[in-house]
């Protein structure tokens, strides 16, 4: 009777999960089907237009996303805390502009700007966090108010856009990193590629990530595992603005300018980004190396579109949510058959 | 130009990257470059931005990869363009603005602008105000529909106009607020400024068509005569405004004009065969009054 | 066992039952948040609650308020339902774009003017028009609820595809113009007044009418409470939640179509680009404003209707006060913070700790 | 009424509780109890459900605040305001409810809060992390794969999860309310083996059950608790099973309800009554392998088999949540097998699912309204029910089922565990089906209740309806089904008849 009760490793998915993928509740995360769909999508572009599957237009995808994947980055640790951030765009908007005016109007060194921006970052997650974790108020309204009041501040500050002409700035903006064979790497995709590599430590080797899955799969729980989940979730709200701020920095090296209207809908595409990358909306599961790979997935699709060359404005809306829809379609089918071929193993 | 680039069938390839589709002036700016390029043979390479300046970066980043010859954009934003309009230099590729300029410390960033010049726009407005007050020593109040917060047309009409009235104390904006260039918000706007300012107000100064055409709806609505009680100015001269001026209800609009296509191809072809182009190619523009609307209309294209 | 603590504390308040009763009250404070707002700004500008009679209807920041509020109320309805089965629906912009675009598609024409005076021609007969715009509407949602339910996509990716291509379809349809329409019996939907009150207030009644009806007289309210409270629970103890769900989805997709009837025949026109512009970041606030957890369960009708008023009255009171327009913003997001202390049961216990502190040390000597 | 055995009161006080006292609104669900736990003792807490139990134990951990009363750890007053605290004091718990994290590994819930880390970079040793993980399951006896989701294991392994996270915390008081509901017996003796072990080592352990054998097996002292008071406290010895079970319900129990012959013959439940639902190689690739089984009316089927036999996967398919992909599912004169619940309520089936937590109850809704949504969902939405109806059969099966509940319009969050697990099984007895499945019905149900239950079920066989009865204990089984079907490794082995017994049925699951 007391010997070691042996249980078959388990073949079949969970019970219950199969065909009722809809109810909200744990699934794997599809990472291997975004792949498989990103690879997908970069040959179809091959074969339709010359061209495009020249390396350098895979690096200008990092290039021309690094301030998503960096702001993607935070938001995949929101979310998968079961939060969400909204002030992520406005963030990135106040940020540049006030590294800008300090810079141009006030001549500060850039050296103080940068990490001055970046306590503000911190500073305003941490604001909302307090917000949501002391006073039990839905991150939802309380980060939208926080997008308003950035976006806000940042009207206030200059609705004018101010250009930088300050040479570190312009040093950055030009400099790049020899891959070889004729392409390179700006120093935003490098510090994007920096982010998620931190980012994937953070969740996957460090105390901290691991309760923000806790957190997310079952607060509760994590409650009562004695997580200390109010300190975890401020931390998270803090580690958004962080990389917001950060994200700010990086479009200031991109654009060399500071604009109130900067990073319009990047809360969407941000949010986007990492649920395309497996994330659960409701928390608990997904990677960060997912949201990777979801900012490079809507960073295509936008390529794609540009490739073509000849959509009118409103077809290109069309294609963009065709496009859209053929991926998400595809990676529900890629993890459909898996699960079929789990259970038939 | 240079042998190795250029469409496949030898002809000349323009990249254009445009903001979006966000109003008529917009789709009427499209469908002229569309039309234009289709007449003068040219091989068009079209991108809509979604209003978003990000998308048209990462487009002309895209045209630099695909090798075009000409590429021409009009800017969502003044600034945030040097890092790859250095890049296009660096490739080799001339650049043509279109409607708004931009800001760049490097003046050869870029051939030459074609457009109109907003704060002009904003100056024509307020001559058009002074010129048909009625004399008088009475305060002439003014409310004033701004576009989007921190574009550039909203920004550069209001200083115009305001420029054009910093000396004359009888003129006042007593109230200023943003409708987003949309109808919807235009109407939104007046109904609040009617309601805490009654019928102290004289004239509405509207940063375009649209907006006045909602404040128009307003100020019916509100029981005003549009166009009599409140003087009603607006901008662009869509067809909606004609309409509106032809049924007495919108004072003046002040012309900007959207057809570049035609300028914009000759620009290309003169690029291409290796002519001097003026840094600045101005655009026809006029302001019609309430009074030419009807003879004007039928020569409306947009 | 966190909201046991918060329900104590929210449960000591040492004052009659009566008191505590009305305190407790779900509605209570949306409803106070609105009212402070209305009375501050009653205070500021005396004649901002003044109501006349003018052209036969009453007139007044309040009649706008209302006015302006109806299609975000509407869309709130229905968002309230998605949202309490654990959805979301981030498309209902762009399904107001598509219906306030087929409907001024199917009215078309332009300016008729015979001997003088405007004569109203439409391409279809109106009631075509409503259903047809109504019927495109409805397919947008069916499309979402497909994609959620049948297809297993998350929510907000699902309705992320209309809301991404659902403006380039309206577009396609208004060929990228703003449609003006010049047929006047379109516009009583959202100009007109019956008994001196906009036409638009008696649709909102209606619908709310009808929703309170079918979630308390049929077993409707029941099943929707069941699948968002525990979707997985609902399902095995026999509740049809696919069919549901995608209902759901339907009639939110409706009532964005009946909203997109509303703002169109309002401006008489409609604007394929703009209209409805973040409509679903305002309906999720109403929604949340409202006392509607996003994480779905429970829901409070009337609660969605009071957040949407709250949003209208703070966008009416920005413009009324007359900050310049880079402000807005600020100002928004500090009335946004307050409304939303305002309801915090932790902040207002806070407070009270914080005030009966303050007395205490006060009566000191 | 106190006494203590001899054994006990040299051993120092552990913990000890005074006067804990909670109301819940207006009901009182605990009023000034006192506990004393010693070093070195496995103390069982007794008591019918919602006799407070569990919110004892909760104050004990800091998960609730108490209104009143102290406690004292090793002599020294302690006020622990949460769970944090409460476990750096020494005080480690097993919730009734399993409360891990579905979406993490199996082995991130073991050791959440305490990860190994590597020296260098202080982040977290994955390998230290698995070994540690399989010997903390070693220890119960259990090996699998640590690395697997824990959403993915049946409950059962869950609560092996929470009850080896709880050992592996060092403390010096191990809290342990209803581990073993949903195990079986193997995993129980191991448990109690680890137990026992624990005990020598100086561990004050309390223990709650609504089993009077694992109370007699292992624990040294016993607390009663009676609708929130402490009734009785003495040495396990020296307390008579009856009296007892006569201390927490407050009166003499009925002799147990046994499936003798006379009970069989009166009921319909004779090999000829008509077939309600047959199963002709019913089965699911990589689940179930076919499986024949025929069910009559008035007749009580047992299934029985080992934790992860396959029984669960059986009434699944059967009752169309998942869906079978071989075989053929007859039920009554339908002519295809139910796709989905909704089309199997329809059909007239029921099935009361083992898991509580995720499948069964709907914690916000009220008492009323969890026990007539199936019947609803089988009305369709047009049909409601009027209130006045719905309150009338809520109020008819709390009554039969004597569910304790503050009111029919409490949420359902706000019961016991037990009276929970009453509300789902009361919600399809409402629907009167012509196949009731039930898996585990009685988990965390008291004595007295259970006893009732089973009456019930009888009863309702005799009237014509036919029971799928799935539970791990197997005198449960013996005493309840007319014909027992054994399912091992997901296949059904045979079938037992009645008259038959324990050893029969036993000697079956193991295969000899
Ligand atoms: N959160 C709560 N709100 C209101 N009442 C509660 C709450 N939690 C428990 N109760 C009530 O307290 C009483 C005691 O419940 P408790 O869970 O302690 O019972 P128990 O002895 O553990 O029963 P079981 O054996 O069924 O687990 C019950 O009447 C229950 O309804
Ligand atoms: N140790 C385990 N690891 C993985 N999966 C398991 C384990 N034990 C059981 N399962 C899964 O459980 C299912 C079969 O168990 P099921 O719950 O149907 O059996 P049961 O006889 O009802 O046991 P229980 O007493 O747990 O209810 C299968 O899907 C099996 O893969
Ligand atoms: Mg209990
Ligand atoms: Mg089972």
């Amino acid at each position: 009777m007391n010997a070691a009760v042996r249980l078959q490793p388990q073949t079949t998915p969970a019970r219950g999960t199969r065909r009722r993928r809809w109810l909200p509740g744990p699934q794997q995360a599809p990472m291997a089907a975004s792949v498989t769909v990103l690879v997908a999508m970069s040959v179809a572009g091959g074969l339709l237009f010359p061209g495009f599957l020249s390396p350098q237009v895979f690096l200008n995808l990092l290039v021309d996303n690094a301030v998503m994947c960096v702001v993607a980055v935070g938001m995949s640790f929101v979310i998968l805390s079961g939060g969400i951030d909204l002030s992520v765009g406005a963030l990135v908007a106040l940020t540049t502009v006030v590294s800008a005016v300090l810079v141009e109007h006030h001549g500060w060194s850039p050296w103080l700007v940068m990490p001055l921006v970046l306590a503000l970052g911190i500073g305003f997650g941490i604001f909302m966090g307090l917000l949501i974790q002391c006073f039990g108020l839905p991150p939802f309204v309380v980060t939208l108010g926080g997008m308003f009041l950035a976006r806000g501040l940042a009207y206030v500050i200059s609705v004018d856009s101010v250009s930088i002409t300050q040479p570190t700035y312009e040093a950055v903006a030009q400099w790049r990193l020899p891959l070889g064979g004729g392409v390179s790497l700006s120093a935003g995709a490098v510090i994007a590629l920096l982010t998620v590599a931190a980012g994937m430590l953070l969740a996957r080797a460090t105390a901290f990530g691991r309760a923000v899955y806790a957190i997310g799969g079952s607060e509760g729980s994590a409650y009562l595992m004695g997580l200390r989940v109010g300190s975890v979730r401020v931390r998270v709200y803090a580690l958004s603005g962080f990389c917001s701020a950060l994200g700010g920095i990086v479009l200031t090296f991109y654009m060399l300018s500071g604009y109130s209207l900067h990073a319009q809908g990047m809360e969407l595409d941000a949010i986007a980004a990492v649920v395309i990358g497996g994330t659960l909306l409701t928390g608990g599961q997904g990677s960060i190396a997912g949201t990777f790979v979801g900012v490079l997935i809507l960073g295509l699709i936008q390529t794609l579109i540009v490739f073509d060359g000849s959509l009118s404005s409103w077809w290109t809306k069309i294609a963009l949510g065709v496009l859209l829809f053929a991926f998400c379609l595809l990676q529900r089918l890629i993890v459909r058959s898996r699960d079929g071929q789990e259970s038939v193993s | 130009g240079c042998s190795g680039r250029g469409g496949h069938d030898g002809r000349t390839v323009l990249g254009f990257s445009q903001v979006g589709a966000e109003s008529e002036w917009r789709t009427a700016n499209t469908a002229s470059i569309k039309s234009a390029a289709h007449d003068a043979g040219i091989d068009l390479r079209f991108s809509d931005a979604q209003q978003k300046q990000a998308n048209q970066i990462s487009a002309i980043r895209s045209f630099i990869a695909q090798r075009v010859d000409v590429i021409a954009f009009s800017p969502v934003v003044e600034s945030g363009w040097e890092p790859v309009l250095r890049e296009a230099k660096a490739a080799h590729i001339p650049v043509v603005l279109t409607d708004r300029a931009v800001d760049v410390s490097d003046p050869s960033l870029y051939v030459t602008l074609i457009g109109s010049d907003f704060v002009e726009e904003g100056r024509k407005a307020a001559r058009w105000l002074l010129q048909n007050t009625p004399a008088g020593d009475g305060p002439v109040d003014i409310v004033e529909l701004e576009g989007t917060v921190g574009s550039a047309p909203a920004i550069d009409r209001k200083k115009g106009f305001h420029e054009a009235l910093a000396g004359h104390p009888r003129y006042q904006v007593i109230r200023s607020q943003s409708g987003d260039f949309t109808r919807a918000g235009g109407k939104e706007v007046m109904e609040a400024f009617l309601k805490a300012e009654g019928k102290r107000i004289n004239v509405v100064f509207a940063h375009n068509d649209d907006m006045a055409i909602g404040a128009i709806q307003a100020i019916e609505e509100a029981g005003l005569r549009p166009g009599r009680d409140i003087k009603v100015i607006s901008m662009d001269g869509v067809k909606g405004a004609f309409e509106a001026m032809m049924a007495g209800k919108l004072n003046v609009t002040v012309e900007c004009n959207p057809l570049l296509g035609p300028q914009l191809m000759q620009a290309v072809a003169a690029i291409k065969a290796g002519k001097p182009l003026p840094r600045r190619i101005v655009v026809e523009e006029s302001v019609y009054p309430m009074e030419s609307a009807a003879a004007a209309f039928p020569t409306r294209k947009y | 066992m966190v909201d046991e603590r918060q329900r104590t504390v929210a449960g000591d308040a040492n004052s009659s039952g009566c008191r505590r009763r009305l305190f407790a009250h779900p509605l209570f404070w949306p409803a106070l948040a609105l009212f402070l707002l209305l009375a501050g700004n009653g205070l500021f500008n005396p004649g901002f609650l003044g109501l006349q009679w003018r052209q036969g209807h009453v007139y007044g920041n309040l009649v706008d308020i209302l006015l302006r509020a109806a299609p975000l109320m509407l869309v709130s309805l229905g968002m309230t339902l998605v949202i309490a089965v654990r959805g979301l629906d981030i498309s209902v912009g762009a399904v107001l774009a598509i219906a306030a675009a087929v409907a001024a598609w199917m009215i078309g024409g332009a300016l008729v003017v015979e001997h003088g005076t405007q004569v109203a021609v439409t391409r279809f007969p109106l009631a075509l028009v409503i259903v047809g715009a109504l019927l495109a509407a409805a397919a947008c949602g069916l499309w979402n609820g497909l994609l959620v339910v049948g297809a297993g996509m998350q929510p907000i990716i699902a309705t992320l595809i209309l809301m991404v291509a659902g403006r380039g379809i309206a577009q396609l349809v208004t060929g990228g113009q703003v449609l003006t329409i010049y047929y006047t019996p379109y516009f009583f939907l959202g100009n007109g007044y019956l008994l001196g009150l906009p036409f638009a207030l008696f649709v909102v009644a209606a619908v709310y009418a009808v929703l309170h009806l079918a979630l308390r007289r049929t077993a409707l309210g029941l099943f929707v409470r069941a699948i968002g409270g525990n979707p997985r629970a609902a399902y095995v103890a026999g509740v049809k939640a696919r069919s549901i769900t995608v209902g759901l989805y339907m009639f939110c997709a409706l009532m964005a179509g009946v909203a997109g009837l509303l703002v169109s025949s309002n401006v008489k026109s409609a604007d394929a680009n703009n209209a409805g512009l973040l409509l679903e970041l305002d309906a999720i606030l109403a929604v949340t404003l409202g006392g509607t957890p996003l994480g779905g369960g429970r829901f409070s009708l009337a609660g969605s209707l009071l957040g949407a008023l709250i949003i209208q009255t703070l966008t009416t009171t920005i413009y009324s006060i007359g900050v310049p327009p880079q402000v807005n913003m600020v100002v928004k997001a500090v009335l946004v913070f307050a409304v939303m202390l305002l309801q915090s049961v932790a902040f207002r216990g806070a407070v009270r700790k914080l005030w009966t502190r303050h007395q205490a040390a006060g009566s000191r000597p | 009424m106190m006494t203590s055995g001899p054994t006990n009161a040299s051993q120092p006080v552990a913990l000890q509780a005074r006067g804990l006292t909670r109301h819940f609104g207006g009901v009182a669900a605990l009023q000034d109890v006192d506990l004393c736990l010693r070093g070195g003792e496995i103390h069982a807490l007794m008591g019918q459900n919602g006799a407070g139990k569990s919110t004892l134990i909760r104050m004990l951990t800091g998960a609730l605040a108490a209104d009143a009363g102290t406690l004292e750890l090793d002599g020294r007053a302690i006020a622990p305001a949460t769970p944090v605290e409460a476990q750096r004091l020494g005080i480690s718990t097993v919730y009734q409810e399993v409360n891990l994290c579905p979406n993490l590994s199996v082995a991130e819930n073991l050791l959440a809060g305490r990860y190994p880390r590597h020296r260098r970079w202080r982040t977290i040793d994955w390998p230290r992390v698995r070994r540690e993980a399989e010997t903390m399951m070693a220890g119960l006896g259990l090996e699998l794969d640590v690395r697997r989701p824990l959403s993915r294991y049946p409950v059962a392994i869950q609560q092996m999860v929470a009850i080896a996270r709880s050992l592996g915390l060092s403390a010096c008081v191990l809290i342990l309310d209803e581990p073993t509901s949903s195990l079986d017996e193997s995993e129980v003796e191991a448990l109690f083996t680890v137990m026992r072990g624990l005990r020598e080592r100086g561990l004050a352990i309390l223990f709650v059950t609504h089993f009077l054998d694992q109370v007699y097996a292992v624990s040294d002292r016993i607390t009663v608790l009676r609708n929130g008071r402490r009734v009785g406290e003495r040495v396990a010895a020296d307390w008579p099973h009856a009296a007892l079970v006569a201390s927490m319900i407050g009166r003499e129990l009925q002799p147990q309800f046994a499936h003798t012959a006379a009970n069989a013959a009166g009921s319909a439940g004779s090999a000829g009554g008509p077939m309600v639902a047959s199963a002709r190689g019913l089965g699911r690739r990589g689940g179930v392998e076919p499986v024949d089984l025929d069910i009559r009316r008035g007749e009580v089927v047992g299934l029985g088999g080992l934790l992860g036999s396959g029984r669960t996967e059986l009434a699944r398919l059967m009752f169309g949540l998942d869906r079978s992909d071989r075989g053929e599912w007859r039920v009554g004169t339908q002519p295809s097998a139910p796709r989905n619940p909704a089309e199997a309520v329809a059909m007239g089936l029921a099935m009361c699912p083992e898991e509580r937590k995720t499948e069964g109850i709907v914690a916000d809704l009220s008492v009323r309204e969890n026990i007539v949504l199936s019947l609803q969902a089988r009305r369709g939405w047009r049909r409601y029910l009027k209130l006045a109806q719905q309150t009338k059969i809520a109020a008819e099966f709390v009554a039969l089922l004597d569910i304790g509940t503050a009111g029919l319009e409490t949420p359902v969050g706000q019961l016991s565990g037990g009276n929970q697990q009453k509300v789902v099984l009361a919600r399809w007895l409402a629907t009167q089906p012509s196949l009731l499945i039930l898996d585990e019905p009685t988990r965390g149900i008291d004595v007295a209740a259970k006893q009732e239950i089973m009456a019930r079920i009888a009863a309702l066989a005799r009237d014509g309806m036919a029971v799928l009865f799935i539970s791990a204990e197997i005198e449960e089984l013996v005493r309840v089904a007319d014909r027992i079907a054994v399912m091992r490794d997901r296949r059904k082995v045979g079938e037992l008849a009645q008259p038959c017994d324990t050893h029969a049925v036993l000697a079956m699951i193991a295969g000899s």
